[in-house]
């Protein structure tokens, strides 16, 4: 059986099995299993790709190059941390009745759904298949969003369920249009959706149809990807939701969202010789940036004090993509890998924190260092690299779209620079009386585990000092195939 | 070269000089005040007096208090004897031009102000904080006029700075004349002279110089009146030098020697003269009124270097 | 029949399925929505029936029946079901008053026309025209969640929006590959169902539909200290 | 080379070191490795100072831009500049940390600090530079917050954050401009750039700042006085002694070596002077208003950045109107007052910390007479004291005394204008060197001399061998600086012949090594070592004379006119010290200053007088409020959008979509 196989379908039968299992604790380890076999084929699976440069799959319904591959690998290794903290982290919930057996196996089997639409969207190869997936992905979550019952959680999910909906409706008929003018080209069959394919013909789409869909597409997938002003489900979901749930949703299926968004305006591009679309994603970029940095200081609540930062960085990504060169496309998909990394590790300690205050509330979390340096300086540390402060990942990426955006669009670096400058305060000047000061009274002793929060703080120390070679070569090739221009100057 | 001797004898004599010049200063405000005045030597009698008699500490005295007269002094004296009186062209001359020769007064007065907040008294404390105000507002005007002054023989090296105007024929120069009536202001400020500070007074609030000095007795104080005279001869040599040089020798050969002394100290008695006049005639300012005076010397200053550059420089 | 009957026919299905946009947005009462919502599914199936039949794909057949079943029978039942079971007051809400909800309506179709209208040559398709018709559809959709206050409304705006999608997929691109039609169609029921679900969570949580009602509870959620 | 690598790898170590060890054992490899590492970086920056540059390319970095590594004359200085404080406050930490619970924070981020500098001044790419640049910022951060239980502090180190990130932005851009022009990272293509006269101000513009805000040259000052003091004392030492320096180094880099002397417009040089000027006396008015010792000592740092400043300007209008000589001779100025600077202030802040430690107190109100019970503490400050004074035969007064003959040098400019504005420049920095005079009177008066103010200092005890160590080191150095400036000069006389290949060392010495002349010395020359050995014969003269034989002083009490029981609250304290020149001063200063009198019954019968006075920082009070109210405001006008139901959400999708599709389709 394939490395492919395998990767996608363990979290498929994962689910199911998941589903069946009674006791949280079995359940918690088989997650984690299911999790390990997943990254251990994805490796295998990003090894052989690394040798053949792009295969396709099951009779081209599945492709796999360069920037889907370390995407896959990225999805897997986050999702079998996220099951490895979620094991304690639950079993805390539910000795503090928060959670009850029934929901435990809603949850185990949500997760690895959720996992499978993930992986489904990013090997797909049929943009109606990445729709299908995408919204699989989000209907899982929407479960797990709900999971705690309470009404905050319940109105949470609602609100998530109803404009994400909705977001995807505009997405579907997005689709539609690309159907509708590429079936002229490739015929009715499943060609005619077939990203390969359509990448080949772009050029024969018909442009004014194509920009239309592109609206359409960017305002929902936009909604997933959480770009202002589509936003507003964002920080309640991640905020209302069990942690590892918005771990999950900020590290990776936002990703997934952007990487649709991406894929597509590649087409785009391809049919209307402009760069039009590229305009469109900064200025929605810009402005995510900007409303995320600004409403980071009215916060209250911690969870979704970091899920306005997802909101920002998003709209980084989303800029850099924009702006399409190679040097800022390779920005952006280094960001999106150390964001991924960092935002995750981030919700862990935030997760644990919340657990030994008793609150999300930051006005009641103090002293954590005093408290327990572990989860203090995981956090402290983890917001100054979320910061964009160095040596780690998100400063090497932020310096290279920095310098991108000088090369393509000198004056919007200023706009950036305020933004960064104004959300790196926002975080820290609620982070630092966190981590800092004398613990509350009322401080409760957690069993915590922060061995993902080191591994993936780790790794962004290690993509902040030097990027391994292969690695390297991946996000070439990715921005190679993003923009079909080599990378000069440099 | 053989001028080395003929150096520190010329730091000697001014060294010694000093004391008759204060007496000088005091007996001529007597006569104008209708007093029989002390004799010229009375400082000397004073110094001798104060060297014989021993030495009265407070208890708490530290080490600072009895090693600040040494300072003050030796500064004062190392000052002076950088200064040309006689001879233009001495070797000690290169140690400090005037901006080094300045700020060993500066050291002088650093350790005086230390020694009056020593003691811990009230005194001491407005003393010091007081003459180191002063002395503050001071440095930008002395500064400017110093710069006003290199501007003819672009140096502030004093030799150079005589060498220059003995060789540029008598003219009058406006800057050099703003640049005279800043250099008297902070001279008189400078020595704790009227209308700055009263140096004969021991009412408590006017005190300044004296306020820092309460405390000494002895030796120590014998000290510190002295380098205060020989600051005050010390400034009129220095205001000699820059403005009036002439009669200076450049070599050393004894009938000149004879003539530069005799000018030299003729000058001086003339400076010293007019100061006394001054002091005569002239009211002390009240406290906050002394910032007003040096900002005015400032101000001249500035002038003169202006008036240089739109009078002369293109003249 | 000839294959401009067939237009005639299919374009008249597009001006019934504008129609019935509109009377879902003109419903007072709660079961005359459902109904039109239902009437909305027929035209669909039939709409792709008769694509199937004049364009000889016979893939589409079997996504007229599914839509059948789906949108013309299952949803509607359920969604009944959920108003008699919480005995969900009989009047729709608007947030705004219905002429002017007519008049924004009238707007966004002109609109939609105005854009499809440039692109519709392109296609040879017998049934292009209809393109124009599904945008309106699709924003006249989502201006039925934005000016109902009801939860339950909203979801049958959601599904007019899914419905309108379908029609394009059906009307203006003869259908989209089966596979993905299937995978859309599962979908949208798991969708209903999750809605379902909700439904009752809400209901026994709130004790009422009301969005706003849940809105409440995020904001005082947050704001409390 | 290898020696500055070592260095670094020295201070990393001791991070490792810092971090997993434990107990006096972490304490002593901590300062061991650090005290190693100072001193390697002194043995490389001696050594770069006399070879030629030598570079290296290190396998970090970014896959087509790995670390380019190089040791010119400038790096070298600044090497030698931070290995001289670095050594000392290695040893003096010894001592220091002893009393110090929990010292994993400051073992991993003390020596990571340490790294970052190393790194900066070691950096041949814009990116090590920045990636250094900012390590230093945030460890220091963490520093800063070392002792984060009291409110204030976690204040300061938020504020200082934010400017360092502020300050590093702008370098980024700087460099970005350069970048463009350059078409690489790398310094070497920097320098061959081709700049159009816009784009080089815009570099310079950007780069000023940033440095300019990392250096806290006023009015970008504002964290500097909050995030110095309540630092621990030798990290304090350390920030305000050799991190404002490298952001000196920075600017020398970006300006005279990246953008290069032949692209400087004359302004530039006047924005430099103006710069400097102003913070020098603004630096020294807030410092005389200040009675916690620590943060006075942190308003210098400002001046002396100030007067360094005035020398590069100085520099900067002289390249710039082509007398290469002359302006090496501003640079000269200017990096030797760094150094001096380096090495008094970070002994001043050493000395603060053995009095912090002996009396546990930074309020000066409460000190007095710790020159009875710290002696050697008293001495080393008094020297520190002396040279921050500008003071001959000591260090500081050399490099003031260079600073003032370059600006003598104006009537070479030329343009009439600066001809007026440069002497002003010079007479301001009179003035702070003055004012700087009166305000260590104060400090080392109300400090160390008078009575004790509390018991607290009553009780303090000298502090241990280590720490005298510490501070006898920068003591010795800040006397041999002074007293041999003409050995020194020639040293640094590299970095103008790098920078503007002019060479200064023939003139310095031109007249034998005991006279030190800027450019001839017919034109002006100083001889400490003369002026010394005068001093000491005629001193030793006079005491010879006046003692000659076992003469006796008697202890008596103070005079007090009379009024008995004097008691230590009568004494002149800091604040009635300063308080002519608060009141000369106060149009600068608007100090907040009430006296509160109750009369029981009768207007002459006073029960109680109460003084309160407050000096609030302008930079605060005029720059930091309004901003943070602004972002404040607009946060809230965001928020308020949050607040909104789901139906205003869909809403603002469908806007979104239909704006779209109006505009693109």
């Amino acid at each position: 059986m394939s490395p492919f196989l395998v990767t996608l379908m363990t979290p498929l039968i994962g689910g199911f099995v998941l589903a069946a299992v009674e006791d949280a604790r079995i359940a918690a380890r088989i997650n984690v299993a299911s999790g390990v076999i997943t990254f251990g084929a994805s490796l295998a699976l990003a090894v052989s790709v690394a040798q053949v440069g792009s295969l396709n799959a099951v009779g081209g319904w599945f492709f796999l190059d360069a920037f889907n591959v370390f995407l896959v690998a990225l999805t897997a290794f986050v999702g079998m941390t996220t099951a490895i903290f979620s094991g304690p982290y639950m079993r805390h919930e539910i000795a503090h009745g928060r959670m009850d057996a029934r929901r435990m196996r809603l949850y185990h089997s949500m997760f690895q759904l959720f996992q499978f639409g993930m992986l489904l969207g990013f090997t797909a190869n049929n943009i109606g298949v990445l729709w299908v997936s995408l919204e699989l992905a989000t209907l899982a979550t929407v479960l797990l969003v709900s999971l705690y019952r309470t009404p905050a959680s319940i109105a949470a999910a609602w609100k998530y369920f109803v404009l994400c909906g909705m977001g995807i409706a505009l997405a579907l008929f997005g689709t539609v249009m690309i159907f509708f003018t590429s079936s002229s080209v490739l015929g009715h069959g499943n060609e005619a959706l077939t990203w390969t394919l359509l990448m080949d013909e772009s050029s024969k789409l018909d442009p004014v149809v194509m920009m239309i869909a592109f609206c359409f597409l960017m305002v929902g997938y936009g909604t997933k990807v959480g770009l202002a002003p589509m936003h507003a489900w964002l920080p309640d979901a991640h905020g209302e939701g069990p942690t590892p749930v918005s771990a999950v949703l900020s590290g990776l299926l936002l990703n997934l969202a952007l990487y649709a968004l991406v894929r597509l305006k590649m087409l785009v591009d391809g049919a209307t010789g402009t760069d039009t679309a590229g305009h469109i994603m900064m200025s929605f970029g810009l402005l995510s940036l900007f409303v995320a940095a600004f409403s980071l200081h009215k916060q209250r609540d911690i969870k979704r004090l970091f899920s306005f930062s997802s909101i920002e960085h998003m709209g980084l990504m989303t800029f850099a993509f924009g702006i399409g060169t190679h040097l800022a496309s390779f920005a952006a998909l280094l960001h999106m890998t150390v964001h991924s990394l960092v935002k995750s590790g981030i919700f862990f300690t935030v997760g644990h924190a919340a657990q030994a205050m008793g609150t999300q509330k930051m006005t009641g979390i103090r002293g954590l260092i005093r408290h327990h340096p572990g989860i203090g300086w995981g956090l402290l540390v983890g917001t100054v690299a979320i910061a964009g402060f160095p040596p780690f990942g998100v400063f090497t990426s932020e310096f290279l779209l920095l310098t991108a955006t000088l090369d393509a669009h000198a004056w919007t670096c200023i706009l950036l620079l305020l933004g960064l400058l104004v959300a790196m305060t926002g975080l820290l000047r609620f982070v630092q009386p966190m981590a800092f000061g004398e613990p509350a009274s009322d401080a409760v002793a957690v069993r915590v585990n922060m061995l993902p929060v080191y591994v993936h703080l780790l790794l962004a120390l290690m993509l902040g000092l030097f990027i391994p070679g292969f690695l390297a070569g991946w996000y070439d090739q990715a921005a190679a195939l993003i923009v079909s221009a080599p990378l000069e100057g440099l | 070269m053989s001028s080395l001797p003929l150096q520190i004898a010329q730091a000697l004599l001014l060294v010694l000089l000093a004391p008759v010049a204060a007496g000088f200063v005091a007996s001529v405000k007597a006569r104008l005040q209708n007093r029989h005045g002390p004799g010229l030597l009375q400082p000397w009698r004073n110094l001798a007096k104060l060297f014989a008699k021993q030495v009265v500490l407070a208890e708490n005295a530290s080490w600072i208090f009895r090693f600040a007269p040494y300072v003050v002094f030796t500064a004062t004296v190392m000052a002076a004897s950088c200064v040309p009186a006689l001879l233009v062209d001495t070797p000690l001359s290169l140690t400090a031009d005037v901006i080094a020769l300045v700020s060993l007064l500066a050291l002088a007065r650093f350790f005086l102000a230390l020694a009056g907040m020593d003691i811990g008294t009230a005194f001491g404390g407005m003393g010091a904080s007081r003459e180191m105000t002063f002395s503050a507002l001071a440095e930008p005007a002395l500064l400017m006029s110093v710069f006003v002054l290199s501007l003819g023989a672009h140096s502030t090296n004093l030799t150079t700075m005589i060498q220059h105007t003995l060789n540029t024929p008598i003219m009058l120069q406006p800057s050099l004349a703003f640049a005279l009536a800043a250099m008297l202001m902070i001279a008189l400020a400078e020595n704790g002279r009227i209308p700055v500070d009263n140096p004969t007074t021991h009412l408590e609030l006017t005190m300044v110089h004296e306020a820092m000095i309460l405390e000494y007795s002895g030796r120590h104080l014998a000290l510190m009146e002295w380098a205060s005279m020989i600051k005050l001869t010390l400034f009129a040599t220095l205001i000699i030098d820059l403005f009036m040089p002439w009669g200076m020798v450049a070599g050393p050969d004894a009938a000149g020697l004879l003539l530069a002394l005799v000018a030299w100290v003729l000058k001086i008695f003339g400076l010293l003269l007019a100061l006394s006049l001054a002091e005569t005639y002239l009211a002390k300012l009240r406290l906050f009124e002394v910032p007003e005076f040096l900002s005015m010397a400032f101000v001249i200053a500035f002038l003169g270097l202006l008036s240089h550059y739109m009078l002369e420089v293109n003249a | 029949m000839n294959t401009a009957l067939i237009q005639q026919i299919i374009d008249g299905l597009a001006a019934l399925m504008l129609l019935v946009s509109f009377s879902l947005l003109a419903q007072h009462r709660m079961l005359s929505v459902l109904h039109w919502f239902a009437v909305q599914g027929w035209l669909l199936a039939i709409t792709s029936a008769f694509v199937a039949y004049g364009t000889g794909h016979h893939e589409l057949y079997v996504s007229a029946a599914m839509t059948l079943l789906l949108k013309g029978l299952l949803l509607p039942w359920l969604l009944w079901r959920v108003i008699k079971r919480l005995h969900v007051h009989r009047e729709v809400e608007p947030l705004v008053n219905l002429t002017l909800t007519m008049l924004i309506a009238l707007g966004i179709t002109l609109f939609s026309f105005h854009i499809i209208q440039p692109i519709e040559k392109i296609s040879q398709l017998l049934t292009r025209d209809s393109m124009a018709i599904a945008t309106a559809c699709v924003l006249l959709g989502m201006l039925m969640m934005i000016t109902r206050r009801k939860a339950i409304t909203q979801v049958v705006g959601f599904l007019a929006v899914e419905n309108a999608l379908f029609f394009a997929a059906i009307g203006s691109t003869n259908g989209m590959p089966l596979v993905v039609e299937i995978g859309i169609a599962f979908d949208v029921l798991i969708a209903a169902l999750i809605f379902g679900l909700f439904f009752f969570q809400i209901r026994t949580t709130f004790d009422s539909l009301e969005v706003d009602a849940m809105h409440a509870s995020l904001v005082e959620r947050e704001e409390e200290e | 080379m290898i020696l500055a690598l070592g260095a670094c790898i020295a201070a990393l170590l001791a991070a490792v070191g810092g971090g997993f060890l434990r107990g006096s054992l972490q304490r002593t490899a901590l300062c061991l490795l650090l005290g190693v590492s100072g001193l390697l970086a002194i043995v490389a920056g001696m050594a770069g100072l006399l070879e030629n540059p030598a570079t290296l390319t290190l396998p970090l970095g970014l896959p087509w831009l790995p670390m380019h590594v190089r040791i010119d004359a400038l790096a070298s200085f600044f090497l030698l500049v931070i290995g001289a404080l670095l050594t000392p406050v290695a040893v003096y930490s010894q001592g220091y940390l002893r009393h110090e619970r929990r010292l994993a924070a400051m073992g991993v981020f003390l020596p990571l600090f340490v790294l970052g500098m190393f790194g900066v001044v070691l950096a041949d790419d814009a990116f090590s530079f920045m990636l250094f640049w900012e390590l230093m910022s945030v460890s220091s951060y963490f520093l800063v917050t070392f002792e984060h239980e009291q409110p204030e502090n976690r204040k300061a180190g938020f504020i200082y954050l934010l400017m360092a990130h502020l300050a590093g932005l702008l370098i980024l851009g700087s460099f970005a401009v350069l970048y463009a022009a350059g078409g690489s990272f790398e310094f070497v293509s920097m320098r061959n750039a081709e700049l159009t006269p816009f784009w080089a101000s815009v570099a310079f513009l950007l780069a000023a700042l940033g440095f300019g805000t990392k250096a806290g040259v006023a009015p970008m000052h504002g964290w500097l006085p909050d995030a110095h003091p309540v630092a621990p004392s030798n990290v304090s030492a350390l920030m305000s002694g050799i991190m404002l320096k490298v952001a000196i180094f920075g600017f020398v880099r970006l300006a005279w070596d990246l953008i290069g002397t032949a692209n400087f417009q004359w302004w530039w040089g006047v924005l430099v002077l103006a710069a400097g000027s102003s913070s020098a006396v603004f630096g020294v008015l807030f410092a005389l208003q200040q009675h916690d010792l620590k943060r006075l000592l942190a308003y210098h740092s400002i001046e002396n950045v100030g007067i360094i400043l005035i020398g590069l300007g100085l520099s900067m209008l002289l390249a710039h109107f082509g007398h290469p000589l002359l302006a090496a001779l501003g640079l000269i100025a200017g990096l030797y007052h760094t150094i001096n600077h380096a090495l008094f202030k970070g002994l001043l802040f050493m000395g603060a910390g053995a009095v912090l430690h002996a009396s546990g107190t930074r309020d000066m109100e409460s000190m007095g007479g710790l020159i009875h019970r710290m002696p050697a503490t008293s001495l080393f400050f008094l020297v520190a004291s002396i040279s921050i004074s500008a003071l001959p035969p000591f260090n500081g007064f050399v490099s003031e005394w260079l600073t003032f003959q370059t600006a003598l040098m104006a009537p070479q400019l030329g343009a009439a204008l600066l001809t007026a504005i440069v002497p002003f420049s010079a007479a301001m920095l009179a003035l702070a060197g003055a004012l700087a005079a009166a305000c260590f009177v104060k400090v080392f008066g109300v400090v160390f001399l008078g009575h004790a103010r509390s018991e607290a200092v009553a009780g303090a005890r000298e502090v241990d061998g280590w720490m005298k160590l510490g501070m006898a080191i920068p003591a010795l150095c800040c006397l041999l600086l002074g007293l041999l400036p003409v050995l020194f000069v020639p040293l640094m006389d590299a970095i103008p012949r790098a920078l503007l290949d002019v060479s200064l060392a023939g003139h310095v010495h031109a007249h034998g090594w005991l006279w030190l002349s800027p450019v001839d010395v017919s034109r002006a020359s100083y001889s400490a070592p003369v002026a010394l050995a005068g001093m000491l014969a005629i001193g030793g003269l006079a005491f010879w004379w006046l003692h000659p034989k076992g003469t006796t002083v008697r202890r008596g009490p103070i005079w007090s006119c009379g009024t008995p029981n004097l008691n230590a609250r009568m004494q002149y304290n800091a604040t009635s010290f300063s308080q002519p020149l608060r009141r000369i001063f106060g149009g600068v200063l608007q100090p907040d200053e009430h006296v509160h009198m109750e009369y029981p019954a009768h207007k002459l019968l006073t029960k109680k007088v109460r003084h309160v006075l407050h000096v609030a920082d302008p930079a605060v009070r005029h720059l930091h409020r309004p901003i943070g109210d602004f972002v404040l405001n607009l946060a809230r006008i965001v928020q308020q959008e949050h607040q909104r139901g789901i139906h205003a959400y869909l809403a603002w999708t469908f806007a979104t979509v239909l704006l779209l599709l109006a505009v693109f389709a």
